[in-house]
């Protein structure tokens, strides 16, 4: 690895010097755009006490959703506990550890994060349980709470296509916090379908640039599906 | 007779303009999509990275990188535009969203709305809600009345926990349509066939009823 | 116009409602992406008493600079005086009030502005005259001081191209501030070099949603330079 | 002998390290890219909005929407990436450049820096500099050590407004390599024929002289 080649081999590689009780901001809404094989080799490694920063926690059985079923997450900071019941009851129980977030609150938190940021008012949560122990302060006759930057000693991010410097494209919905996360890593590591040469992406096209990024993977993707919902396809065309 | 969820979705739909970008959340709300007029054309936006959100797709053209905050698998519409999730919200905190529509637990007559936890029972967690009714000007809430056992759900105060304070002004049931103002519900119409009382005995907030109520029209 | 349709077929039309004493809010970095027309436009109206808020006021004979000219704008919100004799003399003599901002700073204004953040902390400034008149406040053990976020009554944008609902792509650098004032703006006046039909822009490479976009024009451009530096084409290449 | 512009520029360039991303403000700064070492990459970040910044274009290549932050034509490298203001600025602030390279009229003994006005006489206006300085861990501050009436620039106490508060710790005068720390100037190397006692009596603030003082190495 010499100049800006950020390309790694294996998955091990990807996540060397991942320890205990780190904290980690992990892209993807859901299922969708998760960075779903770097989430699976912190399973393998057993890596356990984390603080993971992501919108939800996967679902029961996929993303990471795996990672609460082994205990391995100490605290979840995210706005969505739905779809995974051992999130619900791990919460319920006090097991688990959770800071719910709104989902703004929340990705505005981690592009400040990238951005040397340490805190911004939002009128979101005012006067709700989110704003408390929050200062409160008004501009222009409205009420806001000050919400402070998040960071991670790791990000894990799901990218579609990849220049060898790390400049990364995202596709469709799946982008979501991945570029945010990806801001916000101490260490930034990117799973991708595709790497590309330097040069082949147009950079107007860029949607994050690779000065983000410290490691580059490509992956095979399993892409689940949480809610097929399909129209029968006799009825005439409307989307593009 | 109380309107259906159907009927709610239509009833809510004529309150679209041309124009008009939308933000519909989960459940009843979504249906509004069902529903836009004649002649009317809207932009739906969905808070995980999507503006003009199409139908569901056919088997054929299922991706699944390209789902709506319901994480259901959708389709694009001709002009839609894709952003990460801090974009998304900077169009919503930011007051660029015309109109959303999202269900609710509890409202009060301050404008108050509680829809994401109940203390020991049920955390779905607020989502994009938080950020929702506090950017948005325009919000149209969907709901029941009242529970099955008739305990009304437009309250003086809320019991459940804050999803947002004092940033509700319209909502919808499925036995009348009411605006919030100078804490308290004013009665705009009735479901076809629900008498003012009716709804009076199932509003535990005060209700002010001015003069004659229309029925809602569909 | 109907539905989504932001077109208007004339510069009139564009900046209609545009009166004396309104702020606006103008994209580009010296000549580079300024919406030239829209600002010839405005001379041509002979507006006063603008305040005007953008990185730079253009040159001297170009640009904003032809609105300091003509002794148009009462106030800069701006980060770089040079190039333009006009806006060091006016400043000097103070017959133009200017709120001297770091380049950063206004970026992350216009960006607060638009997305309903009224306030950020930044390391920028500190101790600095920026700072006067600012919260100064610690986190992790740095100074920090709170900027509040600027909106205009108008934006005034220079994009690629468009389609007719507003969606819009910048090319190059001339990207720089125009998608951030884009979003600031009460009503938002774009001009463009291409209108093409909805769809024909790939959802995923449209760098600004057309919801922040209010009125869309088709313009001709002169696009100045300011420095044509080149080297001699007998070189080797290596830029792409 | 003090160091010609040029030479100032290749002893910066010898503090770049492979797969550094640096900014380079206008002036000496600039120069340094023509003395990258051999053998190794440095990709140039252009704080309105490149990086990934080539050499000046043929007149071919000249395109008037691709500039620099000095607003000269340039040329993207392969590899490059473009992208808006804010998001050019969350990269220098959020601390994600490696090396910054800047001039300064003044700096100080507690590393503060001026750079951007001259009350009564000169206004440029701080363009990216305070974000600059506040936002890099890593910056080179590029002058000459003292007027042409010899009047040192290296200070007790800067006299001209601020750029940015104790965030100086090395400068590279036409005579010295300096580093601020402890409330002091830190003597690392000397121009080639200049001697400490030189440097010592065009340097206002406190200087230290630890040992030996070598001379730079071309």
């Amino acid at each position: 690895m010499a100049g800006f080649n950020k390309v790694v081999n294996s998955y091990q590689e990807a996540l060397a010097g991942l320890e205990d009780n780190m904290t980690l901001i992990v892209g993807g809404f859901g299922l969708c755009g998760n960075p779903e094989n770097l989430i699976k080799e912190i399973k393998r490694r057993g890596t356990t006490g984390l603080t993971v920063v992501s919108n939800n926690c996967g679902t029961t059985e996929h993303g990471l959703g795996i990672l609460l079923f082994d205990k391995q997450i100490k605290k979840m900071v995210a706005s969505y506990v739905g779809e995974n019941d051992n999130f619900e009851s791990q919460m319920m129980s006090g097991e688990l550890e959770v800071e719910l977030t709104p989902q703004g609150t929340l990705a505005e938190k981690m592009r400040a994060g990238g951005a040397g940021i340490p805190a911004f008012y939002t009128a979101t949560g005012y006067g709700t349980p989110v704003a408390e122990g929050k200062e409160v302060r008004e501009f222009n006759g409205k009420k806001y709470i000050l919400e402070e930057s998040v960071t991670g000693d790791f990000a894990l991010v799901k990218a579609y296509k990849a220049d060898t410097y790390g400049n990364l494209v995202f596709r469709k919905t799946a982008r979501n916090f991945n570029p945010l996360a990806a801001t916000a890593g101490k260490i930034t590591v990117v799973e991708v379908e595709e790497i590309v040469e330097p040069g082949e992406l147009d950079p107007d096209e860029i949607h994050l640039s690779g000065i983000y990024v410290d490691r580059l993977i490509k992956g095979d993707f399993e892409k689940i599906i949480e809610q097929r919902t399909v129209r029968p396809s006799n009825q005439s065309e409307q989307g593009a | 007779m109380a309107l259906s969820r159907e009927q709610i979705a239509q009833r809510v739909a004529q309150e679209l303009k041309d124009g008009y970008y939308v933000n519909l959340g989960i459940g009843i709300p979504t249906l509004v999509a069902n529903y836009v007029p004649e002649g009317i054309e809207v932009m739906l936006q969905s808070e995980n990275g999507l503006l003009g959100m199409g139908r569901f797709p056919t088997e054929e053209e299922v991706d699944a990188d390209l789902i709506n905050a319901g994480k259901q698998t959708v389709t694009m519409t001709a002009g839609a535009s894709l952003f990460d999730s801090a974009e998304s919200f900077a169009m919503i905190r930011g007051g660029h969203v015309d109109l959303t529509v999202l269900g609710a637990f509890e409202v009060d007559v301050e404008g108050n709305i509680a829809s994401y936890m109940i203390p020991g029972k049920l955390i779905k967690g607020m989502g994009g809600a938080m950020d929702l009714v506090a950017g948005a000007d325009n919000i149209i809430v969907t709901m029941t009345h009242a529970s099955k056992h008739g305990v009304s759900k437009l309250l003086n105060k809320c019991t459940l926990p804050l999803t947002g304070k004092g940033c509700i002004k319209k909502v919808l049931t499925d036995l009348a349509f009411i605006e919030i103002k100078d804490g308290k519900f004013h009665l705009l119409e009735r479901a076809p066939g629900v008498s003012v009382e009716e709804i009076q005995q199932l509003t535990e907030g005060e209700l002010v009823v001015n003069g004659e109520i229309p029925e809602m029209q569909f």
